[in-house]
């Protein structure tokens, strides 16, 4: 596919290549360079020297270099490649050397060129097309599309029995009068149990440290029992005791925690 | 067609396609527009009026048609097929608890007044409870009570009736009905309940009631 | 469509009134609409597909046009009445080149990476760059593609098919000639490792997974 061409037009090379100095900000990278590069060839990127834009793209370089022009080092990466591969295609191929050879690598670029340019100019076909908003229009007066919302009330039988039933058992357990008699704050426990952990060397039930009279009536007792151990928890983060259940529903036992 | 060559260059395209002008104009603008408008968009020497007639009966009996409003000109959709510009959503919503208590209170002892309300439900009856069974049809006014100040009562209807699957508002399960359905029972107090709870465990064992293995082996086989 | 008649209590408008109601709906909104909404805003057991081919050729040659956009359908102006709108039309912000091309590479290689927009364009593709064509809703995220570091892929969008015009990406100018060029083609350097080259592969065969006749209506009763 790269056939050798002979040198010819190097004038008219070096010349284009100043002109492509002053753009260089304009490229987008090293392969558009080639590919600009290429299209001074013009011949169809199918017959495209790849050796002729080699030496093209390095005569580039040499000459962004003379005019102490810093190129990207993507640039400068492909023009290492481009010399290799231009050594790769004028050295006859060495059967013991490993990897592509320069032909394969040329057509490859050849390829990439093309692509490149055929996404360009599905980009330009594109932009070209009819537009909205430019070419063609969508409805500029467009009607709302209105939510109605329908609430529709529902309750049962079973709703309607149970309510009933709710108000008139209402006085029976009196649900929102707090009963403080009979419940034992968090406040109350954590003061007891601050004076109490001092004697608790070794593991101690939990339900022991209960006051007396706490322990009779089964809600009293359980208040009290709630509030101890949440203050037991209390304690544990504070680090002044240790605390262990053996297994579930086991007795929780406490002990103070030294140091 | 005749003398083109008077003034070529201000030839007017054909009506039918002046039609579609201004169709495309009504379709994209987002106001309606009036005939000088449409004459200053349109090419030299058209005739905005002939091509508005051309395609208003073009329309007719369309889904969209070309409506006047005022001076100015649009397309709107067709007056019938406004429905399809609306979406309707439906939402169930359970009645609250102030309102199916009062609704209870009222089907129970009807007829019934607002200060009776008041005593059985021991809180105040707000006035959007009663509004809403009223609304919602299940209440309506009764006779007033011959008592000081002839409060009103309210009675259920038969919209409530056939709601709650019920003949005759006597047919309304009585308080031992709701006893034996265990209505009442499963209402009772923490103290009645606390009882059985306390003698076949220890305080502990009911402070973690549900403290039990969640790791079901059902689950497994499951997945 | 097959067992409407099961139920005469659902019996569907007659096909005209369908298509009159699908006109109303098209007409009514500026964004593209699916067929599953259509259906869902017609009276139960309408058939919106079929609505839509007498839509399409009802308004064949007028100045607004039914059009596909990918599986949505929208009325649009016919394109070669756009002077008509210079007050209509709105400025895009002009895209950069890079823009342009990353937008092509996604077109006509979707579902596509960023390192083979990188690839094919020979740079690095700039953050903004694709952002910009997230922000105009031309390109979407598609799934991550199955091969080492799962890297995103992006996709195009019905709005960058309704912006440009196409029904569908299948439509893109020129795809077909590109394709047999083999400029679509994963071609991977030589010098290449075969692992990416492996995973280069899949591009191609996920690209428009849908490559099937979705019977738009629009050609329906052509044949």
């Amino acid at each position: 596919m790269a056939e050798v061409t002979p040198l010819g037009g190097a004038v008219a090379e070096r010349l284009a290549a100043e002109a492509l100095i002053v753009d260089v900000e304009g490229f987008e990278g090293p392969l558009d360079l080639l590919l600009t590069l290429a299209r001074t060839q013009k011949v169809d990127l199918r017959q495209i020297s790849v050796l002729a834009l080699a030496r093209q793209y390095l005569g580039f370089v040499e000459q962004a270099r003379e005019l102490r022009i810093e190129l990207a080092a993507d640039y400068l990466v492909m023009a290492a490649w481009l010399a290799f591969l231009k050594s790769r295609l004028l050295l006859p191929p060495d059967p013991a050397e490993e990897g592509p050879s320069g032909a394969e690598m040329a057509a490859h670029l050849a390829f990439q060129l093309e692509r490149l340019e055929a996404m360009r100019d599905a980009g330009a076909r594109l932009m070209a097309r009819d537009r909205k908003g430019r070419d063609f229009f969508a409805r500029g007066l467009p009607e709302r599309v209105e939510r109605v919302r329908q609430v529709r009330w529902t309750a049962t039988l079973l709703d309607l029995m149970q309510a009933y039933a709710h108000v008139r058992t209402r006085d029976d357990f009196r649900p929102y009068a707090m009963d403080r008699e009979d419940v034992m704050t968090l406040d109350q426990a954590l003061e007891r149990m601050r004076g109490l952990i001092g004697f608790a060397g070794a593991w101690t039930d939990l339900a022991s440290y209960l006051p007396g009279d706490w322990t009779g009536a089964p809600g009293r007792r359980r208040s009290a029992m709630a509030s101890h151990f949440a203050a037991s928890l209390e304690l544990v983060k504070a680090g002044r005791i240790e605390i262990r259940q053996g297994e579930s529903f086991a007795p929780i036992e406490i002990r103070r925690r030294d140091g | 067609m005749a003398d083109d060559r008077q003034s070529p260059l201000f030839e007017a395209p054909p009506l039918s396609e002046q039609e579609r002008m201004v169709e495309a104009i009504l379709f994209a603008t987002a106001e309606p527009v009036g005939l000088a408008d449409l004459a200053a968009r349109m090419p030299h020497g058209c005739d905005p009026r002939a091509a508005l007639g051309l395609l208003a009966r073009r329309y007719e009996g369309r889904g969209v048609q070309l409506v006047r409003v005022g001076e100015l000109y649009a397309m709107r959709t067709a007056p019938d097929l406004g429905f399809l510009m609306s979406r309707e959503t439906v939402e169930t919503r359970k009645l609250s608890r102030a309102a199916i208590e009062t609704l209870a209170i009222v089907a129970y002892h009807q007829p019934c007044t607002r200060a009776e309300i008041e005593e059985i439900r021991g809180v105040a009856v707000s006035r959007g409870t009663i509004d809403q069974l009223l609304e919602l049809e299940w209440v309506r006014l009764g006779r007033r009570r011959q008592s000081p100040g002839r409060p009103v009562t309210f009675v259920t209807t038969e919209a409530f009736l056939d709601h709650f699957g019920l003949s005759s508002a006597r047919d309304l399960p009585g308080l031992k009905d709701l006893r034996a359905a265990g209505l009442l029972d499963a209402r009772q107090a923490p103290d009645a309940s606390e009882d059985a709870a306390e003698s076949k465990s220890d305080a502990q064992a009911t402070m973690f009631p549900q403290d039990q293995d969640t790791s079901d082996p059902r689950d497994g086989d499951q997945t």
